[in-house]
């Protein structure tokens, strides 16, 4: 499938197959999620991180259902390009209304990145003024583990994280995805 | 309508006849050289069963000891959900269809072909009724039993087939 | 309150008509033609499946009479072979295509069955009425109500038996009125 | 009384001179914040910006979701579970009362009357929040304190099929604790819970119960005396 037809997928699905909530509910009901971590870790940033990761994890387990059976989609993707194609058009899309940009491939085609122009889970946010959060809390880490999670139950088992943040004062939210490999069918144990 | 293949087992869940078909063009018969059954299949080796066979990535016989397991489940599967009245015709994948025909003398005829096919009840048994008990069962010089397929790959019967797939086309 | 609207009827039966009713007891807000429970005057749907990608089965119901009762154990044994038969039907295809599906309809004289697998591994099995050609748009309903009230349910556990009541009232809805 | 437990700030720093909101004193004072000097920062955007965006429906339900699942493993009981999302309804609360209020702009008024913040709960911050009013306005007679609003069903609970053993747990706590919020911004501290009150129509229709301390019922009595 051509990269236009993906995006066409993920306005339609978005437009005709998406029941629509308003987003300032969830941006701040996100900030609350993070709010409540960053209290419960004691400020621990890097716990918060992987928290959110992990919280993110179990969304994504769950996700991908919601996105195959709104997206319609019933064949895998050709390739790691279709796949962040995908991800971006039609996954973003549909739950977020939005279309990271994809860029710096590596020469091997596994690893790419997403730069968030928009990021929804961010408006309204500005991090603590600690000495710390800027340079060690991922606030919408939450999305790294939600793609780790989503792609993981289509067999494919990935590495993301961000590597920027325009909260930490970068000039881009950059997020980077590793393909690590492709997980072999299950089959069922031939009991004859 | 393409015909990929087709399958008889007898009541000892044997296979006694496998055809092959490859683009709707005969191909050569398969006759079993040796007994295959569905239990024993793995461990026998033998020229042409261990032949993968074209177009798939198994051997005829190893596919014939698959296309058994897969009947016979789903044959026990749809008396067990609708009674012994209850009997299983068919299955399409997305790419092929198979057909089931069981005789009460616990004869099975599976035919694969592709997945436009309509139903091919009726031709199955009619390949029963008037190839199977005609060249078969009436030859004199075919066997009761049919270990091994013998009696079955006589040249009428599979002139008979040939033709008869050819009508169903 | 009840609207009721006639849909072009396509790709189905000419004898099948899909009724779509907006209702505002419909909970199941999804957006436009799906906010709606699809009525298909002479469709039977006997019962639904799910096997978790294990083949474990998390959910079994009845909706109307015409398959036997089974025992849970049975049940659970039948979609333990079941799983295995569908790894093994892909296995068997003749033809040569590297994406093989397994078993996606059977047909047996007195049911139809339509098996929708994920590309997560989930299986959907939907038992109806002999000779059911639309099926399709059963299972991929149900597979929504599934990605909505059972994914969606904090309170369930991936992988596990499916104990969510709004999955069936749901399912309920969207079924039981076919006959 | 400060329950906020972020530490984060909201943007929008128009604050209500009632908000148990944090202070602000740092902001303009010495801050070692960075920020991008080719982005806009939130001081930048308008607050309207976001005022019409609208997200799925499905990413709320699993980010709610996953903060039930989260709250669940830290709580002994419905009650406390209750209590958590509660806490993060207030939060989210506290922050949608101070941008209705920005919006409103010229026109916003300080409530004063029982009556009018309930209606401007049911009316305004419904329709802010969920894009609809809410169903039932009621106040309990037996309990002079005590008053009802009523939703048929609450956009948290869309998805959420209850376990028989919680069978008291009602995830609308979190909806709760907006009210609960928007009360105490006006100046009507009360506490406010989620009940499921089911009718035939509407098997998840809530209830949330607003029970007001005994200060406003005081301050409303004088001034219906005045």
């Amino acid at each position: 499938m051509s990269s236009t037809s993906r995006a066409r997928l993920g306005e339609e699905v978005w437009k005709l197959r998406t029941d629509k909530i308003n987003a300032e509910l969830v941006t701040l009901t996100y900030g609350s999620v993070v709010a409540q971590l960053c209290k419960d870790l004691d400020g621990d940033y890097a716990e918060v991180n992987k928290q959110l990761d992990k919280m993110g994890y179990n969304i994504g387990l769950r996700l991908i259902e919601d996105f195959l059976a709104k997206s319609n989609m019933q064949q895998k993707c050709a390739n790691f390009r279709d796949t962040a194609d995908v991800i971006s058009k039609v996954g973003f899309k549909m739950f977020l209304n939005i279309t990271p940009t994809i860029a710096n491939w590596s020469s091997d085609n596994k690893q790419f990145s997403l730069l968030f122009d928009e990021n929804p889970l961010a408006d309204f946010v500005e991090l603590p003024d600690d000495g710390k959060a800027q340079s060690e809390l991922w606030y919408s880490n939450m999305l790294c583990g939600v793609i780790r999670g989503a792609l993981e139950m289509v067999q494919m088992s990935v590495d993301a994280h961000f590597v920027s943040d325009v909260l930490r004062g970068n000039d881009t939210t950059e997020m980077r995805i590793n393909l690590i490999r492709y997980i072999e069918d299950e089959m069922p144990q031939d009991d004859e | 309508m393409v015909v990929y293949s087709f399958f008889i087992f007898d009541r000892h869940c044997e296979c006694i006849y496998i055809r092959q078909w490859l683009n709707n063009t005969p191909s050569v018969a398969q006759p079993l050289s040796r007994p295959v059954t569905a239990s024993s299949v793995a461990t026998v080796a033998t020229s042409v069963a261990e032949k993968p066979a074209p177009g798939s990535r198994l051997s005829m016989a190893e596919q014939a000891k698959l296309v058994f397991g897969v009947i016979f489940s789903l044959r026990n599967m749809v008396k067990k959900l609708c009674g012994p009245e209850d009997s299983f015709l068919c299955y399409r994948t997305g790419h092929y269809k198979l057909h089931y025909y069981e005789t009460l003398s616990s004869l099975r005829f599976v035919m694969l072909t592709d997945i436009r096919t309509e139903s091919l009840k009726s031709s199955l048994h009619q390949i029963y009724v008037n190839l199977y008990v005609e060249y078969v069962v009436k030859n004199p010089l075919s066997p009761v039993e049919h270990a091994g397929g013998e009696g079955v790959n006589n040249e009428l019967f599979e002139l008979g087939i040939d033709g008869f797939v050819r009508t169903i086309d | 309150m009840l609207r009721h609207r006639q849909l072009p009827v396509h790709s189905l039966q000419s004898s099948i008509i899909i009724i779509i009713v907006i209702s505002p007891r419909t909970a199941d807000t999804s957006s436009l033609g799906l906010l709606i429970g699809i009525i298909i005057t002479t469709m039977v749907v006997y019962a639904v499946l799910i096997l978790n990608k294990a083949g474990g089965l998390i959910y079994q119901r009845d909706f109307n009479p015409g398959l036997q009762k089974l025992s849970s154990n049975d049940y659970l044994i039948l979609a333990g072979t079941f799983h295995g038969v569908h790894a093994i039907t892909s296995q068997i295809s003749p033809t040569n295509e590297t994406s093989s599906s397994g078993l996606e309809v059977l047909e047996s004289e007195n049911f139809v069955m339509r098996c929708f697998q994920t590309l997560t591994g989930t299986k959907f099995l939907i038992f109806a009425e002999p000779r059911q050609q639309n099926l399709d748009v059963v299972v991929r309903r149900v597979y929504e109500l599934y990605a909505d009230y059972v994914m969606k349910n904090p309170f369930y556990q991936i992988e596990m038996p499916i104990r969510s009541e709004g999955f069936d009232r749901h399912l309920t809805s969207y079924i039981k009125p076919h006959q | 009384m400060n329950r906020d437990p972020s530490p984060f700030r909201t943007a929008s720093t128009a604050s209500t001179a009632t908000s148990p909101t944090p202070k602000y004193a740092n902001l303009t004072a010495s801050t070692n914040l960075r920020y991008s000097l080719t982005r806009k920062s939130i001081y930048d955007r308008h607050l309207n910006r976001t005022k019409t965006s609208e997200l799925s429906k499905s990413a709320f339900a699993f980010l709610f979701g996953e903060m039930v699942q989260y709250a669940q493993k830290k709580v002994y009981g419905v009650q406390d579970l209750e209590k958590k999302l509660n806490l993060h309804g207030y939060a989210v609360g506290q922050r949608f009362l101070e941008l209705l209020l920005w919006r409103d702009g010229r026109t916003a008024k300080r409530e004063t009357r029982i009556l009018g913040i309930l209606q401007f709960i049911s009316h305004q911050l419904y329709r802010a929040i969920f894009q609809k009013q809410a169903d039932t306005l009621e106040k309990v007679r037996e309990n002079e304190d005590e008053y009802m609003i009523s939703d048929n069903d609450p956009v948290v609970n869309t998805y959420i099929s209850v376990p028989k053993e919680m069978s008291q747990l009602n995830c609308g706590a979190f909806i709760a604790g907006i009210i609960e919020a928007v009360l105490d911004g006006h100046c009507f501290p009360a506490k406010v819970t989620a009940h499921t009150a089911p009718n035939e129509m509407w098997p998840g229709r809530t209830v949330f119960l607003i029970k007001f301390e005994p200060e406003v019922l005081e301050r409303e009595a004088l001034r219906v005396g005045s």
